[in-house]
């Protein structure tokens, strides 16, 4: 604890944070996770149009190998459980992005009794990003915040 | 050096066959065996018997090793493996075993059998050809083992039986319940 | 002879004995017909061991010892592959591996 | 000692040229996936993305290592480098050069298969560590495929033994020659079975699509390497693409040539008076370009076909592989037998062979550009959009 605090913030320590930071922000591996309509969307972000491996993200089945997942869609809070426990098997470091209005606030169904307001009231959510069902080009700019902020995590000294 | 290396490689087999012997877990027992089955091999590989070497590591390795760990896998619904043989207790075992590795070890030794320092090289020709020449008769009788090995197993296996086996089984269950 | 332990064929056999001790050992106590397999395994490479280190430093059997030392490693595939055969149709009909749970004939 | 010291330096560039070619691999299949599905791949890391795989691997090390509660512990963490030293293990005895090797064996083709089966150990451990019933399935599954096509493969290896006589790999390629008409692909009827037996088998020992059963992710969750994370995971990752280089240079070596660059120049027999270096240079370079273009032909293949159900897989092995290597390995026998090598009959068979080879690229080559023309489609001659 007080190491890493006394720390100054020196060249070396800073060179290394962006170094890892690149690799992490390059190499985003979303879990699968798709919900309703926005997952139709998820995908065609991975499709031809709107190319999501150009940076560097690769989809994956298993929560153990990804670093991002992406809840595409309205959450129920029956599949709420199973959101969380997802969450927890990926392993550290993990980003979330909320996509579309139903994860960001319940949306269209916010008065609906079986869906959960907002998967922020579950899991922590990195990028919100609005639409109903937002576009590919928009999952693309959310990516490209995320990389953003994860440049400008400071991994070494938390 | 080389006497380094084959201490290890000794140390290695002998303890991969004790672990076999005394673990308690199955499968740190089959860990155990596949070590020294390896160790083997490069104990092979010291005596210029190439061609055995990776035979040992193909077949027992590749196969027999693969198959054991299938069946662990597979009858791992059965968690009691390791029950010792009530009909034989570990000291009488051991009393056994010492004395025939006493007695194996005294012959090995008064036996005073004349050695030739060992000659390095290929072994794979002169194997073929005393397989194809003076071991003729025993290379087609394995081949027959062979043939019967893979039939009976296939038989072993098949649906139909083991699934009339399990019928009859449960029947005879039932009727006993009847009985009661 | 020269002082080296790997060259020295005393050596090779005194680690089989050990090594078939310790199958005789296994198939001796154990009660789970794999283990017993394991022990049987354990005992054939030991021999094999001994075949492989006469033909080494016999000149009279060179490469004999090799011939038989395949026909062990043979006849140890065929065997395991039968036995473990029979272990799984017993394994599916009686749910147990146990060699007194099957002791009887009964189909 | 020295030696051992040079033993150890020898094979820790090996490895790091494997892992380096490895990773390389990754990104190029992912821009020929990319490519075949009208799309990029990874291009904003290094010029077109080339930096991709060393951005991945520091991922890989940043992850943090789940270690499963119910897991068998030491298993689960030695599974991965188990696996890893197998297909390592293959490249010892393969010959990227007449000295370009790590040691000659004598018995080089077999100790090759001895360790593709020994990776299966790895795997299967790996996917009973885990405690999880996908991987677990995985691992069976693997297990049993690799073990079925092990025996074709092995037909066919063992039909080029019989050709070679020997099973030495520098024997092997010596056997051949520069020109295609040399190669065992082109040599009889039997061979090129052999070539396709062992291809076909080498893609599902290496879990290639259309075989890759055990990683299916619509079935399995992925497979044996469901439960890890992080480097143990990339561990697997880097065997299975090394795997590529493994078969590619293993066919490379059996059934086309080796790195015999010049017709009179056989691999392991350099001519006495010419300068060896270049020609080992040069027969190197030969050697990874045929390598490379038969692991773009496994890329292509997996991107193209669908994958095989789990019967399907293991009808073609035992009714349809098996039994074609086991008539074509006595075919081979009696075609040695009443055939000479260098006999008429002989060379009419390898030019008809070849030239019927030569035909088949240059119809392929006809029936796309005939495609192209009537799609209209644009051709993209570079690569890097």
């Amino acid at each position: 604890m007080s190491f890493y605090q006394e720390l100054p913030e020196n060249i070396l320590v800073t060179n290394i944070d962006q170094l890892l930071g690149w690799g992490r922000k390059h190499s985003l591996w979303y879990l699968m996770f798709g919900l309703a309509c926005c997952s139709i969307e998820l995908m065609h972000t991975g499709g031809p149009r709107a190319d999501l491996e150009r940076f560097g993200s690769a989809p994956r089945g298993t929560p153990r190998q990804s670093d991002l997942i992406i809840i595409a869609g309205t959450l129920t809070y029956k599949m709420a459980s199973r959101l969380k426990l997802l969450y927890e098997q990926m392993a550290e470091p993990r980003y979330v992005i909320s996509m579309g209005s139903c994860s960001n606030c319940g949306g269209l169904f916010d008065k609906a009794y079986s869906v959960v307001k907002g998967v922020d009231q579950i899991i922590p959510v990195d990028v919100y990003l609005p639409g109903c069902p937002p576009r590919p080009e928009a999952l693309l700019e959310s990516l490209i915040f995320l990389q953003k902020k994860i440049q400008n995590e400071k991994f070494l000294r938390k | 050096m080389k006497d380094a290396i084959f201490i290890l490689v000794a140390v290695f087999a002998v303890g991969g066959a004790l672990l076999t012997a005394a673990s308690q877990s199955i499968i740190n027992a089959a860990l155990g065996l596949l070590l020294s089955l390896i160790s083997i091999a490069a104990l092979y590989i010291f005596q210029s018997a190439d061609f055995v070497a990776i035979s040992q590591i193909l077949v027992y390795v590749g196969g027999v090793m693969v198959l054991l760990l299938f069946s662990i896998m597979l009858s791992s619904g059965s968690t009691d493996f390791f029950k010792n043989n009530p009909a034989m207790k570990v000291f009488p075992a051991l009393l056994i075993v010492v004395v025939f590795a006493g007695l194996a070890i005294y012959a090995l030794f008064s036996a005073n059998l004349t050695f030739y320092p060992g000659q390095y090289g290929p072994s794979t020709r002169e194997i073929g050809n005393l397989f194809l020449k003076d071991y003729i008769l025993v290379f087609e009788l394995v081949s027959v083992l062979i043939v019967v090995m893979l039939v009976g197993a296939g038989v072993m296996l098949r649906k139909e039986l083991v699934r009339k086996a399990v019928a009859s089984d449960g029947d005879s269950k039932d009727e006993k319940e009847n009985k009661k | 002879m020269t002082s080296l332990l790997s060259e020295n064929p005393n050596s090779y056999l005194i680690i089989s004995v050990l090594i078939f001790s310790a199958g005789m050992f296994t198939v001796l106590t154990r009660k789970n017909i794999l283990a017993i397999i394991m022990g049987i395994e354990l005992m054939l490479n030991a021999s094999a061991l001994n075949f492989i280190t006469f033909s080494f430093f016999r000149k009279s059997t060179l490469y004999s010892g090799h011939v038989f030392a395949i026909l062990i490693i043979v006849l140890a595939a065929a065997e395991a592959v039968v036995a473990l055969a029979i272990l799984l149709a017993i394994f599916q009909q009686r749910k147990s591996v146990m060699t007194d749970d099957i002791s009887d004939m009964k189909g | 000692m020295i030696n051992l010291i040079y033993m150890f330096v020898f094979s820790l560039v090996y490895l790091l040229l494997l892992a380096l070619t490895a990773g390389i691999l990754t990104y190029v299949e992912r821009r020929i996936a990319g490519r075949m599905q009208s799309r990029i791949g990874p291009n904003r890391v290094g010029i077109q993305g080339i930096l991709q795989f060393i951005a991945d691997l520091i991922k890989g090390v940043q992850k943090e290592d789940i270690i499963p509660a119910d897991a068998y512990a030491f298993l689960f963490k030695i599974a991965p480098y188990l696996v890893f030293m197998g297909v390592f293990l293959t490249l010892v005895p393969i010959p990227f050069g007449a000295y370009t090797l790590m040691e000659d064996l004598d018995v080089g083709i077999y100790y090759v298969l001895a360790m593709a089966s020994y990776v299966v150990i790895g795997l299967m451990i790996g996917g009973w560590a885990s405690n999880n019933k996908w991987s677990l399935l995985g691992g069976m599954r693997s297990a049993a495929q690799k073990i079925s096509y092990e025996i074709p493969a092995a037909l066919g290896v063992f039909i080029v033994v019989i050709m070679s006589g020997s099973m030495n790999f520098q024997k092997i390629v010596a056997a051949q020659g520069a020109s295609p008409v040399d190669w065992f692909v082109f040599r009889n009827p039997f061979t090129f079975i052999a070539f396709n037996l062992f291809f076909i088998a080498s893609l599902a020992e290496g879990n290639r699509v259309p075989f890759d059963i055990p990683e299916a992710e619509s079935e399995l969750v992925s497979g044996y390497n469901t439960e890890y994370s992080g480097m143990r995971f990339l561990f697997f990752f880097l065997a299975e693409w090394g795997n590529l280089v493994v078969i590619g240079a293993l066919v490379t070596c059996m059934f086309f040539g080796g790195g015999s660059f010049w017709y009179e120049w056989k691999i392991s027999i350099p001519a006495p008076g010419r300068d060896p270096i270049v020609f080992e240079v040069l027969g190197f370079l030969w050697f990874l370009f045929k390598t490379f273009f038969f692991v773009f032909v496994i890329i292509w293949i997996r991107w193209t076909l669908p994958r095989l159900r789990i019967d399907q897989l293991m009808d073609i092995c035992w009714k349809y592989m098996v039994p074609i290597g086991l008539i074509s390995s006595l075919g081979i026998v009696i075609w040695m037998y009443f055939i000479p090598e260098n006999s008429t009959i002989d060379r009419i068979v390898r030019l008809t062979l070849t030239s019927l080879g030569a035909i088949t690229v240059l119809y392929f080559k006809y029936r796309v550009y005939k495609n192209l023309k009537i799609t209209k489609a644009t051709i993209y001659a570079n690569p890097f959009v």
